[in-house]
């Protein structure tokens, strides 16, 4: 296992203090929980938008922690759901009064802990309302589809909604609109090491990849011979668009999963982009870089959001945080 | 026959023995149909829980199981954290004050339990989920009428490895569909060690 | 060599198409030329920023593109100088008629190359600059030390120079001052593969990691057993600080050389804040992410630049580029 | 004995078949003490090198050693782009409208390009670069009365081995101080098929 680290076991807590050392005039942690929050959260009247999830998704999702995006992150372990008691810290830090919005990503470990975080944060007077992100079309079934890369355009049209001095049911309004007009599909080519466990995961034969695969290395829908770019890219494009249409307007997220290098997400995005020309659907704006990891998995993900007038003054809003800038 | 606050405190300890034991045996099945880190959870969840038990004096069974309940469901965390934490919040709140866990009352709060966990996990029987391994439990002893430490353990054993054959339809094993037959649901597992640290703390009283 | 790519031939074409692809309202590509410019470079009357080298370490050089950072970037072959008729395309395209500043790293290929675009630049009448950045001290001789993720900082000094009025020769005395008062030391795990090469240029056994490692695997000071990120922190920092008095106020970059989990940087961060806290240097501010890297090898870079107050507003100053934002 | 541009173009031709057939093992050698692209860098430089020869008629020597003193330049790249391109164009200037390359000529390009080359890369020999090998090419012409097919390649094949026992201090395997000695300097390997190739055109003609 070659990994840059100390006791795996505190590979979370280091890391959290790691990052506030870079950030600290951006971002600050509530002392005894994992939970990172805005410096200045929370804020007095503005919904509180927070977020989080198991470790090893760096920049995800303390790194969208900022002016525009979210109030607070709450942290699991590598690959675990936080717990409730640490996601009602997350709640409690953003809480400014006007309610606290809640981004989940669809694993049932996130659901459960969120939910009950929230009827917590209920039973102690905070107004909470949620979405669950289920962009990750490998998985037939809408209601078990998880949360992948789209997770970060729904940080940033709630973060920016209600930055605006959106209410609660806004923001809401806003997310869902998201969550229903995006959809992602990923692939992998070698997996990833948590560092508690040691080995990896899964295996992949070495001309093999798996397309449809979740960013913990769930299963995916097919394992097959390695292709070229364009072959993934049009596949895994494909089963974006048979999923929704997505004729008019849309934003795009050409994720990478840890270890690819930018120049192939860059080589991805060139016959994405050219295969949705060839659709008709213009694209407003194209994101291509690490958002959501999977620890140092190789593989790349495809996002597309379908835009209507109010998505792309969210996504065009102003927002300042470690990971994402606009 | 019942159990008294320090047979639960032996319980959780004699449980969290054998997560450390199988820690990575329980992360090998979780590799297989999961994202790998259940040994890992169960493993940290049921450290801090023995340890916390045996910082503290309780004076009953239902402040014990709460201590218990409290500590793993922030400690575990995942999926199972919230469903361990919550089966052992449901016997605690069953046992309400009790000094001692008698066989009705434990009997009681392991079927509030199997509901609790149910209700939580949206899941139900067959979907090879832990369920499978504690509504089995719960069946046992509504069935028997007195606490048989053979039993327990085999039933508990039973159960786990029937969910071998099943299909997973909930928790990340769901998305293998018929790939995650042939293998034993790594919530099972760490459930069938509860049951069997159980069945021991049990068969010493006997 | 599991790499999403077409032709291995053809990755540095087809990483710039889909580049622009991304950010057509800020970059352009100068046609028929591996130069990307600022979409509306040449600034009349600005000094021009331009930098480049070999592909394979974005996002440099052209994610570094945009306002207050380069107005041109050149990309040679993955590992590959680009050659002097390209590098003199970017010349041209930064050039608004306040002169050219070249932003080059200090290997044979890059210094040659550039040095005949400038010849040939000069003799078209254009005026030119130039700083080699020389960062690495893994190599003792200060004249053949490498420049690895330091340049960034160079990148950001000279550009905001420029893009506050500066003149050729102002631009140049900050950029020296930033290249005179940095050093980097950097360490790999494992190595990396060119794409038209298919193999490995070097490599590591199962526990081995070698220390003072250039950007493309050129060698370091020491292989040895792979320790702790504490250790490794210390000796990559240590190696910084004996070569340099960095006494006063520094930047701190933590660089990660492509398959490194922003994670494990964070993790090596918070160890090397506690060491420049223990020797009394007060950090500025802290990068950390991957700004220069080598394909996707395994790794990272330490980089302190000693800050004066002309040095700490050119930081701070305002840049937006696709990698860059302050 | 002289070379017409016929000659030179067939010079090219070779010097690129033999870069396309070791484009792998050039590759290799810059691998153990550089960064690995050295052979794809010649393979492609001298591909378009010969590709743009066999395009375009040229009046004289001058012309044709000046498009591929420009094609290498721009199309190799690197360190050895330069310096590759600094070489030809010096034999290019030297050869002023020369239809023909005589010996005399020939002889005083190679000096010029020898010359240019370790100005360019401020080198000189020992150092375990390509001037190693330009250089003793640039001594042999020099001693020599007329060209000698079998001289030629024998000695640019010594020249090349020699500097295996050096210790690099210039260019990319100078990083590796020591432990460059025992590797074949890459640009050398490559400058001996250029010198391989001229002496089989030369050959070809005796
Ligand atoms: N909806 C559910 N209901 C009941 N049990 C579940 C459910 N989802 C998952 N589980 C149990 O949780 C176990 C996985 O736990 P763990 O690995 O700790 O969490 P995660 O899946 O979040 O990584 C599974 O083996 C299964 O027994
Ligand atoms: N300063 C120099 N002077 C002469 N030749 C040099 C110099 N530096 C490098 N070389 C030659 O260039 C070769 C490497 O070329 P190449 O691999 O194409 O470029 P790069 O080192 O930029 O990757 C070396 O083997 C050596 O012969
Ligand atoms: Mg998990
Ligand atoms: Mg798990
Ligand atoms: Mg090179
Ligand atoms: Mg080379």
């Amino acid at each position: 296992m070659k990994k840059i680290i100390n006791d795996p076991n505190e590979v979370v807590h280091d890391m959290t203090e790691g990052m506030i050392a870079a950030h600290s005039d951006e971002l600050k942690q509530i002392s005894g929980t994992t939970v990172i929050a805005k410096v200045n959260a929370p804020i007095s009247g503005k919904v509180g938008v927070i977020s989080g999830g198991g470790s090893g998704h760096e920049p995800a999702h303390a790194g969208y922690v900022g002016n525009g995006m979210l109030d607070a992150a709450v942290a699991g372990e590598v690959f675990t759901s936080p717990a409730p008691d640490q996601v009602l810290e997350a709640i409690k830090a953003a809480d400014g009064g006007a309610g606290v919005f809640l981004v989940i990503k669809n694993y049932t470990g996130d659901v459960l802990n969120f939910e009950m975080a929230a009827e917590l944060a209920e039973a102690e007077g905070i107004k909470v309302e949620k979405v669950v992100v289920n962009d990750d079309v490998a998985v037939d079934d809408p209601s078990s589809r998880r949360g992948i890369a789209g997770t970060i355009f729904v940080h940033k049209v709630a973060g920016a909604k209600a930055e605006q001095g959106g209410s609660l049911e806004e923001v809401k309004a806003a997310a869902d609109k998201a969550v229903n007009n995006m959809r992602s599909m990923g692939m992998a080519m070698t997996p990833c090491i948590v560092p508690a466990a040691g080995s990896p995961s899964f295996q992949l034969g070495e001309n093999e990849m798996e397309i449809g695969i979740g960013i913990h290395g769930e299963s995916g829908i097919e394992r097959k011979e390695i292709t070229a770019a364009d072959d993934i890219a049009q596949e895994l494009t494909d089963r974006v668009l048979n999923d929704f249409d997505f004729t008019g307007e849309a934003a795009v997220m050409i994720n990478g999963l840890g270890s690819t290098p930018e120049m192939e997400l860059y080589i991805v995005n060139k016959k994405v982009q050219s295969i949705l020309a060839e659709k008709g659907i213009t694209v407003y704006k194209t994101f291509v870089g690490e958002y959501l990891t999977s620890l140092e998995m190789t593989g790349c993900s495809v996002t597309l959001l379908k835009l209507d007038d109010e998505l792309k003054t969210l996504l065009d809003a102003r927002a300042q945080t470690p990971a994402f800038h606009s | 026959m019942e159990l008294t606050v320090q047979d639960i405190v032996t319980w959780i300890e004699k449980a969290n023995e054998k997560m450390q034991a199988n820690k990575e045996y329980l992360t090998t099945l979780d590799q297989e149909i999961g994202d790998g880190d259940h040994g890992i959870n169960m493993a940290r969840g049921f450290q801090e829980a023995a340890a916390k038990l045996a910082d503290n004096d309780y004076p009953d069974a239902e402040a014990v199981l709460k201590d218990t309940a409290m500590t793993l469901m922030s400690k575990i965390g995942g999926a199972s954290g919230p469903l361990f934490g919550t089966a052992f919040l449901k016997m605690s709140v069953a046992s309400k004050e009790a000094e001692t866990l008698d066989y009705e009352t434990f009997k009681h709060g392991l079927k509030e339990a199997v509901e609790g966990i149910k209700q939580r996990g949206k899941a139900t029987e067959g979907e090879k989920t832990l369920v499978d391994v504690w509504a089995k439990m719960a069946d046992l002893f509504n069935k028997e009428t007195d606490f048989s430490a053979d039993k327990i353990a085999d039933e508990a054993n039973d159960a786990m490895e029937q969910t071998k054959d099943m299909m997973a339809t909930k928790g990340r094993a769901s998305y293998f569909k018929e790939r995650s037959i042939g293998h034993i649901d790594p919530g099972s597992a760490s459930s069938q060690y509860i049951f069997t640290a159980l069945a021991e703390v049990i068969g010493g009283k006997l």
